[in-house]
């Protein structure tokens, strides 16, 4: 049954999908939404398939492998597979994209004069977007990694550039000359991988002769300095906050929620088991990045008037906290990093969407001044806010703290003083979480906030589902915990690190025997 | 050590204690307007059905020997990779097992009393969906069998502190005092994550068992450390200097919100916490001594602030941090303390849940006005809501034999067994509870009736009234009953240990003196505020007054050494982000066009400026040519 | 005196051609100026064609005539066709096209 | 022929100097005209240095499609465009003339210092050898251009079949109705309205003969026939007072 | 003296060897030029109303011969003409798709369907801009068809430019390919001022080159004594001294070939002639000559050059990081369309120069696959730009762009590929040709260059982009232009380069199989 090539037609679903949405007449916008849903969730239970077929225990940490020969002069090859982050960055997506659809119903449907795209359009670009996604994640061939690297660009662009706000242009630029500025130096970088091992597989490259370190370093960088201005990592984020204020709330979701993972998700994938040697180099440096963006997202989110950015912001912070836990080559802190992605990526969704339903009753403002006291007329959307709130800020029992925890264990475990900093950001994140909250949900009702709609149905089945992975996987990581950690396990070989054992007393074998 | 026993039985439902409020909140929370109706006697149910549980549970576990007390439930593995393994695990002992009492029983009772008391809210069935919250979260916080559950519940319980500090959001006051109380509380919390980070660094585990079976083998240091950052956890929750800030203004929130949280129970996890980690702080002296100190200021502070404010609520909080004070202080005197700290934690809990309560009593029959100086004669307005108020009052001054009595009694003792300095200063804070708690109950119930125009007082409903009548009996009896009928000592010596040291004065000097103090201060506060006229002005008052009104500059403090250098911070970055970091990018892009208009000129459309740079480009390249070759 | 003077001359020569295109603005004597750089050229290959002791030289030199009298039908039917829309040959003049 | 005699020297020398002096005249000369004279030096300078070198035949072609061709194309064209048109000294370009001066000399000495370093003692085959093998420089030339060089022989041809249909269709102006013969010319002229004869010449009977002053008709009365039409449009036509004549005549009988 | 003796020296002549020509190697040149040839009798004795089917019949069914005799050289390796001709793999790829794009050049220069009153040409090139003879020529129809056996000329030239394998067949082939691009370059409809203008420039400027060029393999020949690449290549292994006289020599001759695919500082021309020619001229001249001048360096600086490897691939290296930054920088600010892409190519050219630096195999294949990326993409580029009109025929300012997305989504898309091939984003050809000359560059040490070209990429990126911000992030207003509907010749070559475009980015093996097994240049 493996023979079958479930990641190519996983791809190749939305793809179709977006040809027949592109493909139906400018004057059925409804029709048009209507299939891309229905497509995204048959991604979804495709997806559901290929996540209950994954054998977490199974000894081959890639499965679902295809491999043909795509370039064979360049020795590329059209080669998939998923190992336990690639499947569950890839059940992430397929998971928001409905949501998104879903939430986004009507957003670029309203006559704003600033947008400028068909309707049908809007949603066959979130399906191309979707098959690029699944690409990027199941890829197995950095070649092809860094097809749908780059290529994923261009759909975002478009998402921002025609269907974003004022700044949309601007913002549309900045984002795609930002990408590309990482993806010209990574394939620079990954040319000279190509020359060093003269392949592209990624099998093939692991089990080649290792790099010289001089070359890992010289190489890594150009890896790196893409997946860190994708991430973003401080100081190459100022796209972020741009792009963000500038696109429609869903647009948003997919680019910070999924578009940036691919940012950390190339650090664990490529960065780190290409270039030991590198990563071991720079991951001080890297480290005190992450910290310092932990921090200064943090900071200068506490002084934004403006939703968006803000949580663009936020974001930055929180993917401080993701690549600090990467760096510190712990399997808590990988695995961390992993389960944050995915809680990243349901928490920026809510916050976004519901931000997003929030803007929408008032005619798309995004200034928190604009804001206060929704929470008398609007409960349900100031319940759901504030769901949100606290599932950026980390609250034990949501999916978030597990990751958060994680990745701050996993540093403190190696770096005290670094983990023991780092942690000192939950408090800033609860500050200007609730700060925001505070501003906009309470006290006395804003003029022109008066009347405003509660949420609609459509809007709170969008975010059910967010809401309950938010909450079951907060509790029960375990099906998520259960694939990653071995691919985690494989990265921690690869890079050559062993976690630190306690300093006292029980090893780690008698601490499970105790537990069991 | 202690047997840990599998969880059968009725033990086999632990996970239900914490599931039945959760799953109340979640119906309440989620279910919208349906349950409007009956939402509320859903939360009362649910947490009532708990509370028969833990009866039951309690009655089982008498059952048992003193040493196969402690039942454990591992229901699945929660978090796990590379040699970390948490697991959603349960554990009852004789500890928890009156927590899981205290929170189960003073919360039903709160939650019958805000039937009435929030009868006429909107939106009662989210303030009843939050208290099930609550409820849920304390009891994971107790339950949970190791650290990193336990600070599930921790947070959770700030979750909900948070939520029903601001119930009243509509108000930005509410809306500031919960942000503020979640923030502090993280302030806390990051100690508590920074205390488990450890343990798992040296430990390699962060379950209880693991951790205190192992602590022998750690070094001073490291456990000087795990306390410290304990401490600072229970500063945060349990509002101890100098994190004691957020709890005054916590009185926001409707006053069941008080009695239950800001005063039974939440605030008391720091000693909760403190007393689970025993073992740690029994190896760590310097961190012990430290909670000592800390819970001797708090206890001043408090006390002083209780002394000063005229909000009846406010007060009581004052008298709240005071009285965690003395459980901090007596936990930190390590086997000495923990059965009596406590001891003290459950006594007070029941006596200023009934206070709060009280208070909430009175204030329903005051148009929701909280000034003391607006009372006055309100004994006969009220009279259950006056009894039962004397008798917590009486309870918490620590007048024989009053269930106060015997709990505080047995910490001056054990803190005169450990350092008489200790010991004396507890004496005096003793007295300070009488002045202020006098001074409350006359402003209140005695004087003249200084009430505003068109406030009409009235007892409150019997709904509101008997759960005042129970905690009343409560206030009055519990004292003696788990001293001498439940025998408290022995019951958590188990899980605590106890020890007992010899005192130079006797012990029935030391409760003289100490009730001499204490009836002198109320008498002060008698003369004070019940024999003279209480002016509706507050009067300046000397600098101690004024400093304790202002909670002795708590948040001044707060704001010149914290908020204002962040938000100083936060617009710097943002000027920063916006001029440098992202002014370089714009910079650059601007570079490159300037630059392009630069050149723009140099293709001036002649033909012979053409020919020139070929003419130029013919040299260059020939000179590069034979530079390359001469290099 | 040694047959690479020939060279040398038409070094100058050239030097001077090209010198010529950049200094004059009549379309026609820049044109002429173009031409003595070929003839430069020819001179070399024909002085180098005696040096090397092959005729391949002088056959480019013969070729190059021919293909610059093409280039010069063309060039000045170009050059008159300016003219004609203009009423001027400066090669300054048509500066329509720039930056 | 592996050096150079003295005669060949001298004649070197002689058409070197000639030579540089055309290229220099051709630059600097202000008429264009006088730059083509130059030129034409210079050629026939090169076409002696040719035959010099062994190259009589690229001589010979070098005066007959140098100088006898292009040089009378260059100086038609140069008619066409005027003659007297000649070049402003004025530099327009900023910086045009310092550079072209700096890189122009430059050029020329890295060639000269770079062709002179190489090239020095450098011994000379000579072409004995090389013409020896057909029988002399044509022959050999010939033997040459058709066989190793036959396809670049074939090739020129489509060099100078675009350059003719070039010039053509660039400078030949077709006409987009058939030319009208002299016959209907003349029929056309009668057929008009206007005068079929010879028009008066300016400044008959008039007191000025200049081109703006209009003929009398032999009434005495002006008539604008007389004067150019460019004038006419401008309107600079010179007033007449007719009484001009009426006085003479009077002045004359009297 | 000598000169007398010399003519008289019939002595021992020997008997001529007739030489042998294999017209099989021949014969996609010779279709072409013949084509050529019988274009002008066409022009002399057809009337005028047969004339342009004749034409276009000629053009297409010559250029189609000629595609067919090239693919039936396949494999051969040899020298033709007496070895002035290299018949090689990469020499008849280049040669094959020097055809290719002439057939799509054709169809686009053949175009009259986008304005009513004919194609991109004028009537008569004659007829002075803006007279009578001009509007009545037009009015009447009596175009100049004339434009055809130039482009024959032109595209027989090109064929020949690559495969020249003497210093004197590649001058010649580069007159025979530049002279009718001149005249062409003059022969504008619309903007004739600015056309003639355009081909003055471009005449002067390249006969200035050609001199260079010329100037240069004169001084190569004097170094080598011969003039076959051969000869050169040879003789370099064995003389040591004259340093000074080579080097000289290689400069000269290589800056009148970077004249010709545009590198700075030798770039001037390009935009004033882009701008000022005939549309669908500037398409055809922007892919082939490139090809062409691109095929020739190679072969010179492979072939004949090889041993100096050393010496001049660092000063390429300045040229190619030179050319590609003066070529991005400076269409950042163009605003007009044909213009910018002018500036596109540029940088283009010194993208393309990355593999040449690169001296190797790769970099020789690499280059030949960007070039015919390049190719088929600007072909594309300018038959939608020739589609872009208003009423005064081509709206090139890109302020007329703005909204083109909106008024005409599907020509705007199409355009949008085109530049994300120029670009250089994955599953574009571009992106292949990019990552193909950057390995070739890199393989060879040259990881600098390759970050200085990433750098130079980046800048690019933006000018093209920019032109989908124009039309799809941008409310069309009274100034949008509109899309002419063409008639099958546009579309035909519009659909053409679309495809090549796209699917050389998704599957590039077909044609990387092509270039590898064509190996390297014959020597």
């Amino acid at each position: 049954m493996n023979s079958f090539p479930w990641l190519t037609v996983l791809g190749l679903v939305p793809l179709g999908g977006s040809v027949v949405v592109a493909l139906l007449p400018k004057s059925k916008p409804l029709l048009a939404k209507q299939v891309a849903f229905a497509i995204s969730l048959v991604v979804l239970a495709l997806v559901v398939v290929v996540a209950l077929k994954f054998d977490g225990s199974s000894n081959s940490p890639y499965q679902f492998v295809e491999i043909h020969d795509w370039i064979p002069s360049f020795g590329v090859t059209y080669s998939l597979g998923v190992d336990g982050i690639g499947l569950v960055l890839i059940a992430l997506s397929a998971v928001l994209i409905p949501v998104t659809i879903l939430a986004g119903w009507n957003d670029v449907e309203q006559p704003q004069a600033e947008s400028v795209g068909s309707v049908k359009g809007y949603f066959a670009l979130i399906l191309v977007l979707e098959t690029m996604m699944i690409g990027v994640f199941a890829a197995t061939d950095v070649f092809l990694f860094y097809v749908f690297f780059e290529a994923m660009l261009i759909p975002v662009y478009f998402m921002i550039g025609r269907y974003g706000g004022a700044q949309r242009s601007y913002a549309a630029m900045k984002f795609l000359i930002y990408s590309l500025v990482g993806g010209l130096f990574m394939l620079a970088a990954m040319i000279g991988l190509y020359i060093v091992t003269g392949t592209f597989n990624w099998f093939a490259i692991l089990s080649g002769a290792d790099i010289d370190p001089t070359t890992q370093k010289f190489l890594f960088l150009g890896f790196f300095l893409a997946f860190a201005i994708k991430a973003p990592m401080w100081p190459f984020h100022t796209w972020l906050p741009d792009a963000a204020a500038a696109s429609k709330p869903g647009t948003a979701v997919l680019l910070i929620g999924v578009l940036d993972k691919v940012g950390t998700f190339g650090m664990i994938r490529y960065c780190l088991p290409i270039f030991p040697a590198a990563s071991d180099f720079y991951a001080p440096v890297i480290i005190v990045l992450a910290v310092v963006g932990i921090f200064y997202g943090a900071f200068v989110a506490l002084g934004q008037n403006d939703l968006k950015r803000l949580f663009a912001y936020s974001s930055m912070s929180h993917f401080g906290f993701i690549i600090l836990g990467i760096f510190v080559f712990t399997s808590i802190g990988i695995s961390g990093a992993t389960i944050y992605m995915v809680a990243h990526g349901l928490s920026t969704a809510a916050l976004f969407l519901t931000a997003g339903y929030l803007m929408q009753r008032r005619d798309g403002s995004s200034l928190l001044s604009d804001y206060s006291g929704v929470n008398k007329p609007a409960p349900v959307l100031a319940g759901f806010f504030l769901f949100a709130a606290l599932s950026s800020l980390a609250l034990p029992g949501l999916v978030s703290f597990v990751g958060e925890f994680m990745v701050l264990l996993g540093t403190f475990q190696r770096y005290i003083w670094v983990g023991g900093i780092a942690t000192l950001g939950i408090v800033i994140t609860a500050a200007y979480v609730l700060r925001v909250y505070q501003k906009s949900m309470t006290g006395a009702v804003g003029s022109g906030l008066e009347h405003i709609k509660d949420l609609t149905g459509r809007e709170i089945t969008a975010l059910v589902p967010i809401a309950a992975l938010t909450i079951f996987l907060g509790l029960y990581p375990a099906p998520v915990l259960n694939v990653v950690n071995p691919a985690v396990d494989t990265v921690m070989t690869l890079v050559g690190a062993t976690n630190p054992e306690p300093t006292v007393g029980i090893s780690s074998t008698t601490s499970q025997g105790a537990q069991q | 050590m202690q047997e840990v026993m599998p969880a059968t039985g009725v033990f086999s439902l632990l996970w239900l204690l914490i599931a039945l409020p959760l799953a109340g909140a979640a119906i309440l929370l989620f279910s919208g307007r349906k349950t409007n109706k009956w939402g509320p006697y859903l939360g009362v149910f649910t947490v009532f059905v708990d509370a028969v549980i833990a009866i039951w549970m309690l009655i089982a576990m008498m059952g048992n020997g003193s040493e196969q007390r402690t039942f454990s439930q591992n229901e699945f593995s929660w978090m796990f990779a590379g040699n970390f393994k948490v697991d959603m695990a349960f554990q009852l002992d004789q500890l928890s097992m009156v927590f899981v009492l205290l929170i189960t029983i003073v919360g039903t009772l709160i939650h019958v009393y805000s039937l009435g008391y929030m009868s006429h809210d909107p939106d009662k069935r989210k303030f009843f969906g939050y208290l099930n919250l609550f409820v849920a979260a304390m009891l994971l916080l107790v339950l949970a069998n190791n650290y990193l559950l336990l600070y599930v519940g921790w947070e959770g319980v700030g979750l909900a502190s948070f939520l029903l500090i601001s119930f009243w959001q509509i108000k930005p006051t509410a809306a500031a005092a919960g942000k503020k109380a979640f923030i502090i509380n993280r302030v806390g919390d990051v100690g508590l994550s920074l205390a488990i980070m450890v343990m798992f660094v040296t430990f390699g585990s962060v379950g209880f068992d693991e951790v205190f079976g192992s602590t022998g083998q750690a070094s001073e240091g490291t456990l000087t450390a795990i306390g410290l950052l304990l401490l600072l956890a229970a500063c945060g929750k349990s509002a101890q200097f100098p994190l004691q800030a957020w709890l005054l203004d916590a009185m926001e929130g409707p006053t069941p919100v008080s009695a239950l949280i800001h005063a039974a129970t939440m605030v008391t996890a720091g000693v909760y916490l403190i007393t689970r980690s025993n073992p740690i702080f029994d190896a760590a002296t310097w961190a012990a001594t430290a909670v000592v100190v800390i819970g001797v200021i708090t206890m001043f502070m408090g006390a002083i602030i209780g002394s000063a404010k005229d909000d009846i609520k406010k007060s009581l909080a004052g008298s709240t941090m005071s009285q965690i004070g003395y459980m901090v202080l007596a936990a930190g005197l390590g086997p000495i303390g923990y059965v009596f700290a406590i001891f003290h934690l459950l006594t007070h809990g029941v006596f200023k849940a009934g206070l709060f309560l009280g208070a909430g009593s009175v204030m329903h029959g005051m148009n929701d006005n909280v000034n003391m100086r607006r009372y006055g004669a309100l004994r006969t307005a009220m009279i259950v809501t006056y009894a039962t108020f004397i008798i917590g009052t009486l309870s918490i001054m620590g007048i024989p034999p009053f269930s106060g009595f015997w709990s505080k009694d047995s910490i001056i003792h054990a803190a005169f067994e450990s350092n008489t300095l200790v010991g004396i200063l507890t004496i005096i804070a003793a007295a300070i509870t009488g002045f202020y708690m006098t001074r409350m109950a006359a402003m209140t119930f005695f004087g003249k009736a200084r009430w505003e125009d068109g406030v009409h007082p009235h007892e409150s409903p019997k709904v509101m009234t008997i759960p005042l009548i129970i905690l009343a009996v409560g206030s009055t009896f519990m004292g003696m009953a788990l001293l001498f009928w439940g025998n408290i000592e022995t019951w958590l010596e188990p899980v605590v240990g106890i020890k007992k040291e010899e005192i130079g004065i006797p012990d029935w000097l030391l409760m003289t003196i100490t009730l001499v103090l204490v009836l002198a201060g109320a008498a002060y506060g008698w003369i004070q505020y019940a024999r003279r006229e209480v002016p509706i002005v507050a009067p300046r008052g000397n600098w101690l007054t004024r400093a304790a009104r202002e909670d002795l500059y708590g948040d001044a403090v707060n704001n010149t050494l914290v908020v204002q250098p962040s938000f100083w911070l936060s617009r710097f970055l943002v000027w920063f982000d916006g001029s440098w970091i992202d002014g370089f990018v714009n910079g650059s892009a601007a570079f490159f066009g300037g630059l392009s208009a630069r050149l723009r000129p140099y293709q001036s459309g002649f033909i012979r400026s053409y020919a020139l740079s070929m003419v130029g480009g013919a040299v260059l390249v020939v000179l590069a040519l034979v530079l390359v070759r001469l290099s | 005196m040694n047959p690479s003077n020939y060279v040398i001359l038409s070094a100058l020569l050239f030097g001077i051609g090209a010198l010529g295109v950049l200094v004059r603005r009549n379309a026609i004597v820049v044109f002429m100026s173009v031409e003595l750089m070929l003839n430069a050229a020819n001179l070399a290959f024909v002085a180098f064609a005696r040096m090397n002791g092959n005729l391949d030289g002088q056959v480019v030199a013969f070729f190059v005539m021919v293909v610059a009298a093409a280039e010069v039908v063309v060039g000045l039917a170009i050059i008159v066709q300016i003219f004609r829309s203009r009423r001027s040959a400066s090669i300054d003049e048509p500066n329509l096209l720039k930056y | 022929m592996n050096s150079v005699n003295t005669g060949e020297a001298i004649v070197f020398w002689v058409c070197a100097v000639l030579a540089v002096l055309g290229a220099v005249g051709l630059i600097t000369s202000r008429k264009a005209v006088h730059s083509a004279l130059w030129m034409a030096l210079t050629m026939i300078s090169l076409a002696v240095l040719y035959i010099a070198n062994n190259a009589p035949f690229l001589g010979m072609v070098q005066v007959i499609v140098y100088t006898g061709a292009v040089m009378m194309l260059f100086l038609f064209v140069l008619m066409v465009v005027g003659v007297d048109s000649s070049d402003s000294l004025i530099e327009t370009i900023k910086g045009q003339r310092f550079l072209a001066l700096l890189l122009g000399l430059l050029l020329i000495v890295i060639l000269v210092w770079g062709l002179g370093s190489s090239l020095a003692g450098l011994p000379a085959v000579g072409l004995d050898g090389a013409n020896r093998v057909d029988g002399g420089n044509v022959q050999s030339i010939a033997h040459l251009i058709f066989t190793d060089y036959l396809v670049v022989f074939e090739v020129t041809s489509a060099l100078l079949i675009t350059a003719a249909m070039g010039a053509m269709v660039l400078a030949h102006r077709e006409h987009w109705q058939p030319k009208p013969t002299q016959a209907q010319l003349s029929v056309a002229r009668f057929k008009g309205d206007e005068h079929p004869g010879n028009r008066p010449n300016p400044g008959i009977y008039a007191r000025h003969n200049a081109v703006d002053t209009p003929a009398l008709l032999p009434d005495g009365t002006p008539t604008d026939a007389s004067i150019p039409g460019a004038l006419r449009a401008r309107g600079e036509v010179a007033p007449v007072d007719i009484n001009d004549g009426r006085a003479i005549e009077e002045a004359d009988s009297l | 003296m000598n000169a007398v003796a010399s003519v008289i020296h019939a002595v021992d002549a020997t008997p001529w060897v007739m030489p042998t020509l294999d017209y099989r190697l021949l014969a996609p040149v010779l279709i072409v030029l013949g084509a050529g040839v019988v274009s002008v009798l066409f022009e002399a004795f057809l009337p005028r109303g047969a004339r342009r089917p004749a034409q276009l019949s000629l053009v297409f069914v010559s250029l189609i011969a000629a595609l067919i005799a090239v693919i039936n050289l396949n494999g051969v390796r040899e020298t033709a003409g007496q070895g002035a001709l290299a018949i090689d793999g990469p020499g008849l790829i280049l040669q094959g798709t020097v055809v290719v794009i002439a057939i799509l050049g054709a169809l686009l220069m053949a175009e009259r369907g986008l304005d009513p009153n004919g194609d991109a040409f004028a009537a008569r090139a004659s007829s002075l801009p803006g007279s009578e003879d001009e509007r009545q020529f037009t009015a009447r129809g009596y175009f100049q068809t004339e434009i055809w056996t130039f482009f024959l000329f032109a595209v027989g030239g090109m064929m020949l430019f690559p495969i020249a394998n003497d210093l004197l067949m590649m001058f010649v082939a580069l007159e025979v390919m530049s002279l009718p691009l001149y005249l062409l370059a003059g022969m504008a409809r619309r903007r004739r001022l600015l056309s003639q203008e355009a081909a003055l420039k471009y005449f002067v400027l390249g006969a200035f080159a050609s001199a260079f060029f010329l100037y240069g393999a004169a001084l190569l020949y004097g170094f080598s004594g011969s003039i076959s690449f051969a000869g050169i290549a040879s003789s370099l292994g064995s003389k040591t001294g004259e340093t000074a006289l080579i080097l000289i020599a290689i400069g000269l001759v290589v800056a009148g070939l970077l004249f010709k695919i545009g590198a700075a500082p030798f770039h001037q021309w390009a935009p004033d002639v882009y701008q000022g020619a005939p549309t669908p001229l500037t398409g055809f001249m922007a892919a082939a000559v490139k090809i062409a001048a691109f095929g020739a360096l190679l072969r010179l600086l492979y072939v004949a050059l090889g041993g100096m490897r050393w010496d001049w691939a660092p000063m390429l290296w300045v040229i190619s990081i030179l050319t590609m930054f003066i070529g991005a920088i400076l269409a950042l600010t163009q605003s007009d369309m044909k213009r910018m892409i002018a500036y596109s190519s540029i940088a283009q050219a010194g993208f393309i120069l990355l593999g040449v630096v690169a001296a190797s195999a790769a970099g020789l294949a690499g280059s030949i696959f960007y070039l015919i990326a390049y190719a088929f993409t600007t072909i594309g580029v300018f038959a939608v730009i020739s589609m872009v009109r208003d009423e005064n025929g081509e709206a090139t300012h890109l302020s007329k762009w703005a909204g083109l997305g909106r008024k005409s989504p599907f020509i705007a898309t199409l355009f949008t590929i085109f530049m994300l091939a120029l670009t250089g984003i994955p599953l574009t050809s571009g992106f292949i040709g990019k990552f193909y000359v950057f390995t070739a560059a890199y393989a060879s040490g040259d990881k600098w260059l390759v970050i200085a070209a990433v750098l130079a990429s980046l800048i690019a990126a933006f000018f093209y982009m920019r032109v989908v911000v124009l039309m799809f992030f941008t409310e069309p207003t009274q100034e949008t232009a509109t899309v002419a509907i063409p008639s099958v010749f546009t579309t035909v070559a519009l659909a053409a380069s679309a495809t090549v475009t796209v699917l050389l980015g998704i599957f590039p093996q077909p044609l990387l199989d092509l270039i590898n097994n064509a190996g390297v240049f014959i020597r």
